[in-house]
């Protein structure tokens, strides 16, 4: 082992990995279920629940922005470490680019949520 | 040895530097008894069928740490693993994954040692004491918040169990990270700051993803996953909390 | 063959020597220390020692009470200017280690706590739940990494010391990994190879416990001391030999017979005591208790097991579960994976087994032995604490008291001395070089290394076990000279280089079949019983008691090439405690209170 | 000269040769579910950016019986990843003492669990008031 040592970054992407993790370990399951499954099949939930009214006023709300945008992007920063471990673990090592990559994609998801969400005024 | 005793068929994962390419199995008929371990199997081995078996071992009584080997593609003490628990099936007994065969069941440890050599494991003490002054008090609580990580006898079957040690050899690994974390809790030791360099560097804990095995096979409990996560936190703290005060963090 | 140059070479990375190697290199930095273990220092016996180090510590107590219960239990047959020594140094060195971070159990105020122990008038055992021994070593191989000065030179067997002027100058070791020969020059060397209880075939010892160092002194004419002092540890497991620290009675444990009685009453350890009482029943002496063993064995009251053969009991379930798994942890581990049973309630089945050599290379008050230079520590030396039997808890101390003052006093001179003569000792390294390796390259041989080991451990537990007599020992030692004679003829299957360890399994037996020999010869010498070696023979059985007139003198083994041992007896220093008779239990109390009363 | 010669195993296809690590891979993998699931989010949120027409598009889009189907498989993918994240909880934690003793694994996975269930609820609540 070198005897000096250079510091680690991981601990950016890693808070970021955790994040996220955790948000969508708490939240993602409801979520699909009431957007993918309950809405779209008209059970359990009101008719209406998603109209385009209350889902604008929802993402215009401060906070239902914050949830919208934290879960998007943080979910993907916690997916694209995880794949770019994987890639090690399967012995690919695509080194500076695979990394570039991975975590481009989920600067750029976090920067299209961003826009997007922020375009829908408050 | 009694005349009715059972015969059990032990595969072993062969390689002699000197005259191997790579490694091979052979598969060896040894009587057992009930009360036979692994290890003594081995043993048997090397007394009756071929003296050029080799292996390390010492206490017998899984204190020591030396036998470690894959039984049946998990890392196990070999001393207290049993014969009856694998028969009638055959047994296989290779050397502990992840690290380089020297010869058969021996594995090069000398990247270990150079670990735990690297990690300051003693106590730099935070208020030096005087002999005469006595011993240093700790509490039940103080004494609890490190005494589980000193139980580890060394026996690195969980770099064995750890995947991304053997994907990178250099990672500082489970068991080193345990005794590092060891010495961070003892309330007589106040050197945690000058042990971070390692805790977060290229090598340190980031390299582990929470495989979590380590700790899964670790035969005395020391739970080294634990060790090295909970550093993962102390290390990104670290690393922020430079960013915040000019006197924190380490270099 | 490479060559390293140290001021100070340490043989032995067990307890003792990694100890003396701090000692060195804190009583001056600019030593160069070597320190050679044959295994990973943590891997070293000291490893399984489980119940723990005496020490003074409760105000209570005293140094008096220590040298005192030290002396009466190595039945007079202690140096007694050193346990003088040693008592005084002990709770300063266990204090050490405290500091140096070892885990001492505490009490709940904080302090360190300690336990009773077998033959100990006061609680006075410092212990670290019960795998002392572990957190000692471990805590000593972590300390030593912090001195740079120490060179450790892992997983090399030492094969010889060098000898020349008249004084010891180093070490031939062979490099496990490579099989290549090292010499290590020094101006001291301490050898602290630990015991050498595999010679017997029952035994709570590591593959690793082989007599080595007490062998290579021995060759080098160095006496070995009261080598027919083997102990018998009463509580061990049936065939393995695993041991069930005296702990487990100091805890409050009960040894049982088959019939459920606590049969120590009958052997002058009595009366009952329902709770642990210092020196009472389960809290006598280790050779009191095996020997009891050993009599339940004749009168038919031990349990013949199927598979396991004679045993008593230890009966713990009166304890809890709870009481247990904190204070004998790893003890309830054994019980549940080697056994199969729960001692919280089963009653555990053991009995007596080889455990700890009283003898050793014969060393002076300062640990250094008859050749200049040479100094030896621990399990393997003689400094003269244990007598004719060490009672528990001693030796994990010695290791500290001892191993600092080996240090200092190896580093003292190697300072005084110049550096040797390096070509001539290349040149004597080299024909050790040659010897050894002709043991490896020789062929033709039809003996295997097995089989002699075997028979040499069987010999030594009929012949010299807990009860002796002239005839069973005679035949071990014609035994053992007819091993010595077939080992000329052994054959080695591995012929290769890198990590040979049949060849070195070999070079092990020869060091055995030595020490063995020093066993046998001293024992059947002694022609009376005192601590841990007990005969049943003599004119109207005359050896079966203690003979103070002719026999309160050491037994010391010389080397005799190619023949047996040559034994001479040497004098023992006695300073404040005359030879009285060795009692226990309320015998024991009342030879104290009217020992005191003569006093007054 | 040293006669060593150590032997490097490879490491290809480690994760198949240990059913915990064949486990490991999956639970690695839900991310890639809760990621695909993110990114029909974002299409969501752009969608809303892009008027009601653009948003009703979406919603008809999601009831798409492929899409329902997706979805379930998306949940199964993302309750295992809340399953795994908390069952890892316990090594990736500083431990919990309660009363001076140190919290059982199970019963800090089972704890956590049951906190992230509440969550879930939680959320389902909140929505049911949004949308009364
Ligand atoms: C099961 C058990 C329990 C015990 N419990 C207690 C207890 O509770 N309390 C107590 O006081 N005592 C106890 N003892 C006794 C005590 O543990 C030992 O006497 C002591 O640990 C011996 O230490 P040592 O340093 O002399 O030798 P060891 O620890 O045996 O070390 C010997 C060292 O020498 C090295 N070595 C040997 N030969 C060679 C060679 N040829 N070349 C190179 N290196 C070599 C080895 O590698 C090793 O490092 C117990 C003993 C046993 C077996
Ligand atoms: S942490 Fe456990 S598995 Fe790893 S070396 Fe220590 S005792 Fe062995
Ligand atoms: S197995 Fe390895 S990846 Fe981490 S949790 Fe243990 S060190
Ligand atoms: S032989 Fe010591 S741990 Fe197995």
């Amino acid at each position: 082992m070198s005897k000096y040592r250079t510091r680690s970054n991981a601990p950016i992407f890693w808070g970021l990995f955790g994040a996220g993790g955790m948000l969508s370990a708490l939240f993602v399951p409801m979520m699909i279920f009431i957007t993918g499954i309950a809405v779209p099949l008209g059970f359990l939930l009101p008719a209406g629940t998603m109209s385009y009214p209350k889902m604008l006023a929802f993402a215009q709300n401060f906070i239902g922005k914050g949830f919208i945008f934290a879960i998007i992007s943080l979910s993907l920063w916690f997916c694209v470490h995880r794949v770019y471990h994987s890639l090690h673990e399967f012995g690919i090592h695509a080194g500076m680019g695979a990394k570039l990559l991975c975590y481009g994609i989920a600067m750029l998801v976090t920067v299209v949520c961003a826009v997007g969400l922020l375009g829908l005024g408050f | 040895m009694s005349e009715n005793h059972k015969i059990i068929e032990i595969e072993v994962l062969r390689y002699n530097p000197e005259s191997d390419e790579e490694p091979h199995l052979e598969v060896y008929k040894v009587p057992f008894t009930d009360d036979m371990s692994v290890l003594q199997g081995a043993q048997y081995i090397k007394d009756n069928f071929d003296g050029s078996l080799t292996f390390r071992w010492s206490c017998r009584m899984a204190i020591c740490g030396s036998c470690g080997m894959m039984i049946n593609g998990i890392p196990k003490l070999s001393c207290e693993t049993f014969l009856r628990d694998y028969y009638p099936n055959r047994i296989r007994i290779e050397a502990l994954a992840h690290f380089p065969i020297e010869k058969d069941l021996v594995v090069d440890l000398s990247g270990f040692i150079e670990k735990l050599e690297a990690i300051q494991p003693y106590i730099i003490p935070k208020e030096p004491k005087t002999l005469a002054e006595g011993e240093y008090l700790q509490t039940p609580k103080e004494f609890n918040a490190y005494i589980q990580f000193t139980s580890c006898i060394n026996c690195t079957l969980c770099y064995a169990a750890c995947p991304q040690f053997g994907l990178n050899p250099d990672f500082i690994g489970p068991a080193a990270m345990a005794l590092l974390h060891r010495y961070n809790m003892d309330s007589r030791d106040g050197a945690s700051a000058s042990r971070m360099e390692l805790v977060a560097s290229e090598e340190g804990v980031y390299n582990c993803s929470a495989v979590g095995y380590c700790s899964e096979v670790c035969p005395k409990h020391v739970d080294p996953a634990s060790a090295v996560n909970i550093n993962k936190a102390n290390a990104a703290k670290d690393y922020f909390l430079r960013f915040l005060s000019p006197k924190g963090g380490s270099k | 063959m490479e060559i390293f140059k140290a001021d100070v070479v340490i043989v032995g990375g067990g307890g003792a020597g990694l100890r003396a190697a701090i000692a060195v290199a804190e009583s001056d930095p600019l030593l160069k220390i070597a320190l050679v273990s044959k295994v990973y220092p943590m891997r070293s016996h000291t490893v399984a020692a489980e119940g723990g180090a005496a020490g003074v510590k409760k105000s209570t107590d005293s140094y008096d009470y220590h040298f005192h219960d030290t002396v009466g239990g190595g039945d007079w047959l202690c140096e007694q200017d050193v346990v003088e020594y040693f008592v005084k140094q002990a709770p300063i060195e266990l204090t050490q280690l405290e500091h140096w971070g070892c885990p001492w159990s505490r009490t709940e105020d904080g302090h360190v706590n300690v336990r009773a122990f077998g033959g100990m008038k006061i609680e006075r055992t410092w212990f670290a739940a019960d795998k002392s021994g572990f957190h000692i070593l471990h805590t000593l191989f972590q300390t030593s990494i912090k001195y740079p000065s120490i060179k450790r030179f892992d997983e090399h067997f030492c094969v010889d010391l060098i000898e020349e002027d008249g004084r010891v100058q180093g070490v031939v070791t062979i490099e496990m990994s490579t099989g290549e020969f090292h010499l290590i020059e020094g101006k001291s060397v301490i050898i602290a190879t630990g015991g050498a209880g595999r010679v017997f075939r029952e035994n709570t010892n590591g593959g690793i416990v082989t007599g080595d160092g007490m062998a290579l002194a021995y060759r080098h004419g160095v006496a070995l001391r009261d080598m027919e002092f083997m102990q018998y540890h009463p509580t061990c497991m049936p065939v393995t030999g695993l041991l069930f620290t005296e702990a487990c009675r100091g805890e409050g444990g009960f040894l049982v017979n088959k019939d459920g009685y606590r049969y120590l009453q009958d052997y002058g350890l009595g009366p009952l005591q329902d709770k642990p009482k210092n020196k009472y029943m389960e809290l006598g002496p280790r050779d009191r208790l095996s020997q009891a063993f050993w009599y339940e064995k004749q009168k038919g009251r031990t349990f013949e097991h199927p598979t396991l053969g004679s045993v008593v009991f230890l009966d713990m379930r009166h304890l809890g579960e709870a009481h247990l798994r904190e204070r004998l942890p790893l003890i309830y581990e054994m019980a549940e994976t080697f056994m199969g049973l729960d001692p919280a309630k089963e009653l555990i089945p053991v009995r007596a087994g080889i455990h700890y050599t009283m003898g050793g290379i014969k060393v002076d008050a300062k640990c250094a032995a008859s050749l200049p230079g040479l100094y030896a520590i621990g399990e393997c030396a003689s400094v003269g604490l244990h007598g004719a039997n060490r009672l528990g808890s001693n030796s994990l101390t010695e290791l500290v008291v001892f191993g600092k003052l080996a240090g200092d006093e190896a580093a003292k001179y190697a300072k005084a001395v110049s550096p040797g003569n390096s070509s001539s000792l290349l040149k004597q390294a080299q024909a050790i070089e040659q010897r050894i390796l002709a043991l490896k390259t020789k062929t033709g041989g039809t003996e295997s290394i097995a089989v002699i080991r075997k028979e040499m451990a069987q010999s030594m537990e009929d012949g010299c076990g807990i009860y002796r007599t002239e005839d069973t020992m005679q035949a071990t030692c014609d035994k053992l000279a007819e091993l010595r004679a077939r080992f000329k003829n052994i054959s080695i299957d591995d012929k290769s280089s890198v990590w040979n360890t049949d060849w070195l399994t070999a070079v092990e037996l020869d060091y055995q079949l030595d020490v063995a020999q020093t066993m046998a010869h001293s024992a059947i010498n002694r022609k009376e019983s005192r601590g841990a070696h007990q005969r049943l023979d003599g004119p109207d059985g005359a050896y079966t008691k203690r003979d103070d007139v002719n026999f309160l003198k050491h037994s010391e083994a010389y080397y005799v090439a190619d023949g047996a041992p040559r034994i001479a007896l040497g004098d023992v220093k006695i300073t404040k405690s005359q030879p009285e008779t060795r009692a226990y239990g309320a015998a024991g109390e009342k030879a104290d209170q009217e020992r005191k009363a003569s006093h007054v | 000269m040293s006669k060593r010669k150590p032997y490097v195993r490879s490491m290809d296809g480690w994760w198949k040769k240990n059913p915990y690590f064949v486990e490991y891979m999956i639970h690695e993998s839900t991310a890639l579910f809760v990621a695909a699931y993110c990114l029909v989010l974002l299409v969501g949120v752009i969608r809303l950016g892009q008027g009601e027409a653009a948003w009703n598009g979406w919603l008809a889009a999601m009831q798409s019986p492929l899409s329902v189907l997706c979805h379930l498989v998306l949940l199964a993918g993302a309750v295992y990843h809340t399953y795994s994240w908390f069952k890892i909880l316990p090594i990736t934690m500083p431990p919990v003492i309660v009363g001076g003793k140190k919290m059982a694994p199970e019963a800090l996975t089972g704890t956590a669990l049951a906190v992230a269930a509440a969550a879930g609820l939680a959320l389902l609540a909140l929505v049911w008031r949004i949308a009364l």
